[in-house]
């Protein structure tokens, strides 16, 4: 973990409601797919956990939907605004265990985001990827086109106004894989870890006092016992979870 | 060079920041961010005689200015505590352990302080929690009770026994006077105030226990006006706790009453908040005149 | 269009915002800003039988998301106000005239009411002050004292009584219900919470009067969990009160169990406080669904 | 009064710690010299008052020196930033008294403000003025010159280090004028009002709540019973103190 302050150098709306935002600093402490950062925001008693969807030697990117007060506030900050971040939280995805492998992607709105970072650290190291997309509506989609880059991509909405009606689940019938990663609502993970044989690895959400591990506010109870999701995940086996 | 050093109860201390209970787990975390032996103390998450997972998802809110939790004490029990957590922060840090203790009967409370107790320099008594054989109200919402708590945990140890009281009280100094009376040699103050939020898109309350206790600058203010009624109803010494966030907040406990000054929430919003209030501590100390700490303890009493 | 109309114990409200007592004074400063006749209603400040001049200064003092204050009761006198005030305010005002009065005596109360409730439409009995007869803890910490001043009310005027409660007590439900068995027709909660500032330069508290009552953002989670447990407990409709800055607090504060909701300091911070408020409620509830707020009254309690 | 936002134009260390802000936006509400203006800064609750020191068309100078939380803030603040205003509260000097007679403006410390505002309204409508600045020493010294535009100008410092060692009412010995004008620190104001048989107006301060007249939080007993220092003041005829 590295506390660092970082400069807005880009921040754009890529979807109904939904952010691009660029930070430049020093982003050595992060270090694998599937890490957060913590954003304090100026009037904000708590930071905000957000996971990083990609990262250079300069800046790192996250991705946001504009949900309540602190997203809200996120959204209105201009290009040169500081932030003060905490970087490379949590364990991250264990990408290691695709050596060899076919993986799906399998993403759920937001969740979308730290797969991007993973599936392109995948198939940088030659690993074949396909990819699920689940939105509410089409004017939810985004990230398509940059997930395409990694192999075949199948979108499903809600109400069927793009791609396949339904959710993540039904659009990945047929799919060839042998490993998945996965974030996205608990309802998506808990059907797609129920419904699948194949092994995976899934990022879960909390709210968060600390987002360090000394507060035990993210608490999860797992097969393993007591986990807090902020320092022993937010990336979880399957096999590790209880639905 | 300015004098940081207090004494607790005969426990010397090099300076008076100590990161509160439940917000710097047994230490291990923040020891990788900055190293331990700048802090006065440290007070450990609560430790019950049996492991305890606490409360459902979510447990967190935030508030303007503040936070709540209801957390519930999750910790793995007190002989893990002891065989483990407490010899490992005894390995890293040379300053004074103080081992946060709860229970929901006398006989929780009597065999954890018999079993940590060896292994800290302070024992902190939470009361705040509901006693489950007496009808569900908290033990430190009645001088009584907080007294015969008291009293229990002082028969099993030797170091010295803090108090910390709940802030969720008509009249917090006779509890205060309770406890002193009973042999507390000292007493924390506050423990968070009873809150709640509720979540307008699900209409129901945001946390799964419903209510949880409000801590950060929120409740600053109140914590500075209970720990000045008791540092005017009581003699023993009183670690301050409740909203710190700067070395000023910590002079301004200090006058109010208190020779220690704990920081919770403080560290949530940023880990390196004790880090930063002790560096900050000489420096407003000069600003403010102050040679040495021990100065300005209670000097808001004498008027 | 959205119904925000309310009925607060059979007084009809066009809107659940309402200025709370001693942060409008009587309405006619305000009313240079702004069309009094937006609000729902308007609680004037705390009046007692005789003229008070309150404490000495400094009255306010400023803390993280609130501040102090120790006006201490500041009023031109209870005739004075039947006589001038509110009529003024009922020459410019439509909407529900709450009279907020105060006393350190059972007489004191009763010759308020007495006075003032011909001149009014709810009477508000503020029970924080301190009972001078009665060794000076305040009326509003003892369920018994809390049901002698509400039933005295009631016998002094056929106009609504609520009594705004206080929330320095161990168990704000106990003296909620001994104020609706002894007749309230309705509670306002809260009122400030008793708080503290040091001046650091002085050494000493930064208020004249040492303790003042702290109002604001930071209190408003502690008044929402005191509506939710007094809504679980009481029947009579609730005067949610307490921190509120903006329509989303109004709409929590009512989930919680409030009919109606006071702002009180944030009319200090911003003297538009509330008119921005009843302006951005219709807009507010369209985002979160509802329809008529009759419908959110204390739906969090339904689990 | 008039809410409305505003935006620093310039910005500037006059003084040690003490500050010239000045702010463009609607400046129709500030109809008098004395009267102050309450501004929001972020992450306070409470608005801060400051006297206006100046005033034009589209814009007014506030003088301020650093002695808290608040002020540290604003003191961070560049050109550009907005902030939200109160212009026009409280009732200002009454300069109609001033026609015909010698003025002496008596000015401690940040007092000198409001007066040169109103030293500036008065020499332009032709009335005599002279001014006594105190301060506590020779760092602390600003608008001397300014001042000295009105007539003389006396300057004393507690540690003598420029000026008159001592007090305002030290250097004023000997100053011809018929009515007095002052602001600053309590003391001042009450050793100059009990010191000189001479009438005048007194422009106070307290801690507020509101600055608009609704808390009774600024108080003040007068012989005219409680007066609020934010609506009823903060100029008060010498006559009606207690001190
Ligand atoms: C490890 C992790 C990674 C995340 N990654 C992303 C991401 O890449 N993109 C994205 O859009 N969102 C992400 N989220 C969710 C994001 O943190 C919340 O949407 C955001 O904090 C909401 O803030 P707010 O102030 O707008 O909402 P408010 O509801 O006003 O926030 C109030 C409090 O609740 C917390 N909170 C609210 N919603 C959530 C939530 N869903 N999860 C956790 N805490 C919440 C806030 O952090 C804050 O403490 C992630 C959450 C976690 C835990
Ligand atoms: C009518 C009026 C006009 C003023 N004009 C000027 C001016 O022209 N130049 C100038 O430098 N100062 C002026 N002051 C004083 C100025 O308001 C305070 O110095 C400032 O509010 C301090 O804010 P802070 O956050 O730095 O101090 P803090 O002590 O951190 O503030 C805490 C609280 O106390 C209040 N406060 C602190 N000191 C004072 C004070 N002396 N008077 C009133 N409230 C105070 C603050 O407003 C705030 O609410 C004036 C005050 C009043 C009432
Ligand atoms: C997440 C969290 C967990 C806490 N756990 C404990 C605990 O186990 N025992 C205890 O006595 N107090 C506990 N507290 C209370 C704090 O020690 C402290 O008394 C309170 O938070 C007020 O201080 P603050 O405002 O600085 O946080 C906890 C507080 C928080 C925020
Ligand atoms: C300056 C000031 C004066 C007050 N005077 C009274 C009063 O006279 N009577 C009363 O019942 N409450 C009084 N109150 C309490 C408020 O009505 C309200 O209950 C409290 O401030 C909490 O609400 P808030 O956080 O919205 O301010 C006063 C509050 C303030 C800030
Ligand atoms: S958020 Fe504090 S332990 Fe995970
Ligand atoms: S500051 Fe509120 S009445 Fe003057």
């Amino acid at each position: 973990m590295i506390k660092a302050p970082f400069t807005i150098v880009s921040h754009k709306e890529i979807a109904l409601g939904v952010f691009e935002l660029v930070l430049s600093g020093n982003t050595s402490g992060i270090l694998r797919p599937g890490q957060f950062v913590n954003l304090s925001l100026d009037g904000f008693f708590l930071r905000r956990p957000f996971a990083v969807a990609d990262r250079t030697e300069e800046t790192f990117t996250i991705l946001y939907k504009v949900v309540g007060r602190g997203t809200r506030a996120l959204g209105q900050m201009k290009p040169g605004h500081r932030l003060d971040v905490l970087t490379g939280l949590g364990n991250g995805f264990d990408a290691g265990r695709a050596c060899g492998k076919k993986v799906l992607l399998a993403a759920g709105g937001m969740g979308l985001a730290p797969l991007f970072h993973l599936g392109k650290e995948l198939t940088a190291s030659g690993v074949e990827v396909c990819s699920v997309m689940g939105f509410n509506t089409a004017a939810d989609v985004c990230y398509d086109k940059e997930f395409g880059k990694f192999g075949e991509v199948r979108i499903a909405t809600m109400d069927g106004s793009t791609g396949i009606k339904g959710f993540v689940t039904d659009a990945m019938k047929g799919l060839d894989f042998d490993l998945f990663y996965a974030c996205g609502p608990l309802p998506m993970e808990r059907a797609l870890c129920l419904g699948t044989e194949k092994p995976g690895q899934v990022s879960l959400e909390a709210r968060m006092g600390c987002g360090t591990g000394i507060c035990m506010g993210c608490t999860l109870i797992t097969r393993n016992g007591a986990r807090r999701v902020c320092a022993d995940g937010p990336v979880f086996d399957k096999e590790d979870l209880i639905w | 060079m300015v004098d940081t050093r207090v004494n607790l109860a005969g426990v010397e201390l090099r300076n008076p920041v100590i990161p509160a209970s439940g917000t710097f787990g047994f230490g291990s975390e923040i020891a990788q961010f900055y190293d331990l032996n700048i802090l006065g103390g440290i007070s450990t998450k609560g430790t019950t005689p049996i492991e305890r997972s606490g409360n459902g998802q979510p447990r967190i809110a935030e508030t303007r200015c503040g936070m709540l939790n209801s957390v519930g004490l999750q910790n793995p029990g007190a002989r893990h505590v002891a065989a483990i957590e407490l010899p490992n922060l005894r390995s890293i840090f040379k300053g004074a352990v103080i081992a946060n203790i709860s229970g929901f009967s006398e006989e929780d409370y009597r065999s954890c302080a018999r079993i940590i107790g060896p292994h800290c320099d302070i024992i902190e008594v939470n009361i705040s929690c509901p006693n489950v054989h007496g009808g569900g109200m908290a033990f430190g919402t009645d001088p009584t009770e907080a007294a015969r708590i008291t009293a229990a945990v002082k028969q099993e140890t030797t170091v010295p026994v803090f108090v910390k009281l709940s802030p969720n009280v008509t009249d917090i100094a006779s509890i205060a006077r309770a406890c002193e009376d009973a042999g507390a040699d000292g007493l924390t103050l506050i423990n968070t105030v009873s809150a709640m939020r509720i979540d307008l898109a699900t209409r129901k309350p945001l946390l799964a226990a419903r209510i949880g206790g409000l801590s950060g600058p929120a409740i600053f203010p109140i914590a500075v006006r209970m720990i000045w009624q008791v540092a005017s109803a009581c003699r023993i010494p009183i670690m301050g706790c409740g909203g710190v966030m700067d070395a000023e907040d910590v002079l301004e406990m200090m006058m109010a009453g208190a020779t220690a000054v704990q920081v919770g929430a403080a560290n949530l919003a940023d880990p390196f908040a004790c880090k930063d209030i002790v560096e900050n501590l000489p420096i407003t100390m000069e600003k403010y005149g102050i040679q040495s700490l021990k100065e300005i303890i209670g000097c808001s009493l004498k008027m």
